[in-house]
């Protein structure tokens, strides 16, 4: 199907909380500059995935490989400095911060002088906030938000809050970014603009693996779909065989109206 | 053998009464949201309760001991309880947000209540005299039948408030609350006066516990602050907000305590307790009952 | 009229999130509000239940003035309210959940009741009866919400997005339910941003963009109307 | 902006001038020892608010400046080591500590954290009572040497008045403001701030949050560490009485009296607490029951401390108009 190499790959990762399997013997491959949506209804274990893959809980089993490197329940910013980074569902931000001030807690991991040296006024150290603050006007300019510079976080429209998420994202420079539904609670229009900022981020080279609830949004904008239901991978495949899965059907789409 | 087994009867009582705090603690922090450091108050003034009334005022003196000791007890409780509530209701809920405000308020409950005592009663030991005279002899250990009467008041107490907490309708709401108390606003029940229920219940048990083993040990101002260190570390230890891991710890440290006082030395029971607890978080950061996320 | 809300303003903070809606709601009808996320939907609920102070505007509800009533004492006079996320208590069981539902309730007969006709409206529970809340499916929770809201025999519910995150094949079954739901002469205000949903049901609707109603009306004229089908419906 | 730092500038420069000619406007040893513990105690209620920022409330900072103390009052006298070096030296060993308990402590919620540190207040002091060799028991280390005199050219300073305490005091007050500025002005203080509000966020952006809270909670330590240290050569002994949780409350209700939103909050807290408890010191055994009564009224009613009357002030003035 894709010949390029896989950036992201899943082996039987599973995650029991309590006795409950919430992820049950999950593989996925992920290749270079795809964009890759796993669907599935809620608590089928889509955000578990990703809440495993970046290390934010314990897998019980299985590895997680990225760009042929075991990172499997590596510490969560060890992961993130490997180049793997995810926003999170909702509206996780520094909601009293600006939005360049959150921008800057994402752009940490181009910081090369250390704690200790930023006590002093040295030129290395103002050299480096200069620098880091061309790399956070990038990111704003690249999410559409330069406009809202100062703006607090909490005081920003639902679709610009949901940017500005993508825009922590990506200040560190990722190489593989997990959106964690990216147009839930938006209108069409905002949709659109939502679609389109993903594929400039797959443009830059960067790979997307998006959780989703929107069919729409999931059929028109991934290469490859993967379909969760309770914990377990029931198919994966191009957008028109997920749609034309009996399986799939069956468990989560229902009969087409 | 003697030695091991009346330490392992003090370690059960001071299990107990460390439970009895820790449970409150567990359940004004589940349903509140609130470490409140002011809670080894309330055990103190149980301890002061029962003292006021069997001996600065012994009110009850004509009836027989027991009888005048369970209403000096169960008035301590009730009185405990409503300082407990006006609190909860006057101090504490108005700056519900956020939680390190109201941990700090606590402190200074705390300060308010230890000075209050010590000017009310003054700096030195008071006691109890206990109307369960005599030894139980069981082989060739002997155990005071003070001792046994605070146990088994201790596991009543428990009990009664598994029942309330697990069957009652009352008790149900409760951990509704604790859950999602807007959710429960919702279904009609009365957050705050579920509120100032828990509250009137972890200060009643609380002072159960002053009431109960207080007057074995001594009775002063500073009384609380050693146990409720410890009824803290229980908390942790059995995973915040969760009943069943609270006794659990309370055990935990009451019988590690109980034992290195014996047969190493009092200072190192507080330090080894202090391991314990750094330990178990190395481990399991959530304690031991506690659950991920 | 069963419930009317007059010209309601709510503020977060200095954020005005709802900017003079009216809202009305004649006996034993459907009715959705629609819009997406910030459009006012949500907090337009959670006024009219008591969880939120409106800044100025009247809720008047079977001829009874509500607004700025607590919530338990809203929920007292006949409406339930299925929350937005289910909220429902993850660590009691179903049973449990839909007892403490039924909690303005005192007659124990009466509660099992209404605990019978619930289950048979929801026969899924009945099999999940002493599950804990959190060990069941999105779908089963949804379910569970909505016949916890159900439990204390309201003449109004108030159902926030039931469809979110579940299985576009439940999402069918949930259309059939509302009307199920209405039919045993239950009014319903609906708010959904699954806007094929949340028309579909309905009798009437209202579409919130930033906290004011941009249209309102019979539901099948505002699915025929031109901006609702490019940005809801997306037609 | 711009009018208000230089308001600002102004005010820390009268404040500063009037610190440093304190002692040539009055030699009375009472107002010097004052203005010295108001130096000292400000440095601690510091390091308390640099782990508040962070979402953490740390109430065994005595137990830091007590193992300040006690180290350098050993040091210098079983093995005779200069004061100079003990200084330090007791800063980083309170450091160290803050470390070793930090670490296993700061990655959880902040509940666990508090109740650690209070039992490391009660453990501290078992520590001191129960290791008479080292420490001297109860009674505490008694003779703890004076800090040696300095020879600057034809200036010596002998420490054999409270003048010279006072400008040493005043020597660490100021490194304490500088470097606790420093480091919430530089990136590592907005981090800090993130953490109490998304802290997974932080972390999924590459941030090792750990780093930074215990580097916070270390350099808290390392100037309670010092202020201990001092406190012990100034006092010439040192006792398990003199850091016990009580003292910690203290320190704390100097930060939430003062104000937790700026460095200024936790020194006009000192000042005004301490002023206050000097002339009340008839009440002294009401003494808690009035604090107590302060810190639950400050927090109800004027949650931004001190600091922020002149806001509120302000505020009422502009509403009239």
């Amino acid at each position: 199907m894709n010949q390029k190499n896989p950036i992201l790959e899943l082996s039987g990762v599973t995650k029991y909380f309590g006795g409950l399997a919430a992820v049950n013997d999950v593989s996925l491959s992920v290749s270079e500059g795809e964009i890759v949506g796993i669907i599935g209804p809620n608590g089928a274990g889509k955000t578990t995935v990703f809440n495993l893959v970046s290390s934010v809980y314990k897998l019980t089993h299985g590895t997680v490989k990225f760009n042929n490197e075991d990172i499997t329940n590596l510490k969560p910013h060890r992961v993130a400095a490997k180049g793997l980074v995810r926003t999170f569902q909702a509206n996780v931000l520094f909601k009293d911060f600006t939005v360049l001030e959150n921008i800057l807690v994402g752009c940490q991991l181009q910081v090369e002088t250390s704690m200790f040296m930023d006590l002093f006024n040295f030129r290395t150290v103002r050299a480096q906030r200069e620098k880091i603050h061309a790399v956070a006007d990038n990111i704003m300019e690249f999410v559409g938000l330069k406009n809202y510079r100062d703006e607090l976080a909490q005081n920003l429209a639902h679709g610009h809050q949901r940017m500005l998420g993508i825009g922590i994202a990506m200040a560190s420079h990722p190489q593989l970014i997990m959106l964690d539904e990216p147009v839930s609670g938006m209108n069409n229009e905002e949709k659109s603009e939502m679609m389109t900022l993903i594929r400039k981020i797959r443009d830059r080279g960067i790979t997307v693996l998006l959780v989703e609830h929107d069919m729409r949004v999931v059929m028109g904008l991934c290469d490859r779909v993967a379909v969760l239901n309770f914990g377990t991978k029931i198919a994966e495949g191009v957008p028109e065989e997920i749609q034309n899965n009996a399986s799939v059907i069956e468990a989560y789409l229902g009969a087409d109206d | 053998m003697e030695v091991f087994l009346q330490t392992l009867a003090n370690g059960v009582m001071a299990s107990l009464t460390l439970a009895l705090i820790a449970i409150g603690l567990c359940l004004i922090f589940g349903i509140l949201s609130i470490i409140n450091f002011a809670h080894g108050e309330f055990y103190m003034l149980g301890g002061f309760g029962v003292w006021w009334f069997l001996e600065a005022h012994p009110i009850f003196a004509g009836m027989p001991a027991l009888v005048g000791y369970i209403i000096a007890i169960l008035i301590s409780m009730v009185v405990v309880a409503v300082i407990g509530m006006i609190v909860e209701k006057w101090i504490f809920r108005p700056v519900r947000e956020p939680h390190e405000t109201v941990m700090i308020v606590s402190l200074g409950v705390m300060l308010f209540l230890q000075a209050a005592a010590l000017v009310a009663f003054g700096p030195v030991d008071k006691s109890v005299s206990s109307p369960f005279a005599g030894l139980v002899q069981l082989g060739t250990v002997s155990f005071s039948n003070e001792r046994l009467a605070a146990i088994i008041g201790c596991i009543i107490f428990i009990a009664i408030l598994y029942v309330i907490i697990d069957r009652t309708r009352m008790g149900k709401a409760m951990r509704a609350v604790a859950m999602d108390s807007e959710a429960a606003e919702v279904q009609g029940i009365k957050t705050g006066m579920i509120f100032s229920v828990a509250m009137g219940v972890s200060c009643a048990i609380a002072a159960a516990g002053g009431a109960l083993v207080g007057p074995i040990y001594y009775i002063n101002p500073y009384m609380a602050v050693e146990p409720i260190m410890k009824a803290f570390a229980a908390v942790i230890l059995g995973g915040l907000g969760s009943l069943p891991g609270a006794v659990a710890g309370a055990f935990i440290i009451g019988l590690t305590e109980t034992f290195v006082s014996t047969y190493v030395g009092a200072h190192f029971a507080l330090i080894v307790v202090f391991l314990i607890m750094i330990g178990v978080l190395i481990v399991k950061p959530t304690g031991l009952f506690g659950h991920e996320e | 009229m069963h419930l009317e809300i007059k010209n309601i303003k709510v503020h977060y903070g200095k954020v005005e999130a709802v900017k003079g809606v009216s809202v009305n709601i004649e006996k034993g009808t459907v009715v959705s509000l629609i819009g997406g996320n910030g459009a006012g939907k949500s907090t337009i609920l959670r006024t009219l239940i008591g969880l939120k102070k409106p800044t100025s505007g009247e809720i008047w509800f079977n001829g009874e003035r509500i607004d700025g009533l607590p919530a338990p004492q809203i929920t007292r006079k006949g409406i339930g309210y299925s929350m937005e996320g289910r909220r429902i208590f993850s660590g009691l069981t179903v049973h449990e959940n839909l007892e403490m539902g039924a909690y303005v309730i005192k007659d124990k007969q009466e509660i099992q009741k209404r605990m019978d006709e619930v289950c048979a409206l929801f026969p899924i529970l009945r099999e999940r009866f002493d599950q804990k809340g959190g060990t069941l499916s999105g779908g089963e929770q949804q379910m569970l919400a909505i016949a916890r809201a159900m439990m204390s025999e309201p003449s109004l519910i108030l159902l926030d997005e039931p469809s979110l995150g579940l299985a576009p094949k439940i999402v069918q079954e949930l259309g059939v339910l509302i009307r199920d739901i209405n039919k045993m002469g239950v009014s319903v205000l609906l708010v959904e941003q699954n806007s094929k949903l949340g028309l579909g049901v309905a009798d009437r609707g209202y579409v919130l963009e930033v906290g004011e109603v941009v249209l309102e009306g019979d539901s099948k004229e505002l699915m025929a109307n031109d901006h609702v089908k490019k940005i809801y419906l997306g037609v | 902006m711009k009018n208000n730092s230089t308001t600002k500038k102004v005010i820390i420069a009268i404040v500063g001038l009037a610190a440093i000619l304190l002692p040539v406007f009055s030699s009375d040893p009472y107002i010097l020892h004052i203005a010295i513990a108001i130096l000292i105690w400000s440095m601690l209620a510091l390091g308390i608010r640099i782990v508040l920022v962070s979402g953490h409330l740390n109430i065994a900072q005595a137990s830091f400046m007590g193992f300040g103390a006690y180290a350098s009052g050993a040091l210098a006298m079983k093995l005779g080591w200069s004061f100079w070096i003990c200084l330090p030296l007791a800063g980083v060993i309170a450091a160290i500590l803050a470390i070793i308990v930090g670490l296993p402590t700061l990655r959880i919620k902040g509940a666990y954290f508090v109740i650690i540190t209070l039992g490391l207040s009660e453990v501290s002091r078992r520590i001191w009572m129960m290791w008479d060799s080292l420490f001297g028991g109860p009674q505490g280390l008694l003779g703890i040497p004076p800090p040696d005199a300095i020879k600057l050219g034809g200036l010596a300073i002998m420490f054999n008045s409270k003048v010279h305490y006072f400008y040493l005091a005043f020597v660490l007050f100021v490194i304490t403001v500088f470097v606790m500025w420093r480091f919430e002005k530089s990136r590592t203080g907005l981090l800090l701030k993130s953490f109490p509000k998304a802290d997974m966020l932080a972390e999924s952006s590459g941030v090792y949050i750990m780093k930074y809270k215990v580097a916070a909670f270390a350099l808290g330590a390392f100037f309670a560490g010092l202020a201990g240290s001092f406190w012990a050569h100034y006092f010439t002994y040192c006792s398990p009485w003199d850091f016990t949780l009580m003292a910690s409350f203290y320190m704390l209700m100097y930060v939430v009296m003062g104000g937790t939103g700026s460095i200024a909050g936790p020194i006009v807290g000192s000042a005004v607490m301490l002023t206050l408890d000097e002339l009340l010191r008839p009440f002294k055994e009401y003494m808690p029951m009035i604090l107590g009564v302060i810190l639950i009224l400050v927090l109800r009613f004027m949650p931004g401390g001190i600091i922020s009357i002149p806001g509120l002030i302000r505020d009422a003035v502009m509403r009239k108009e």
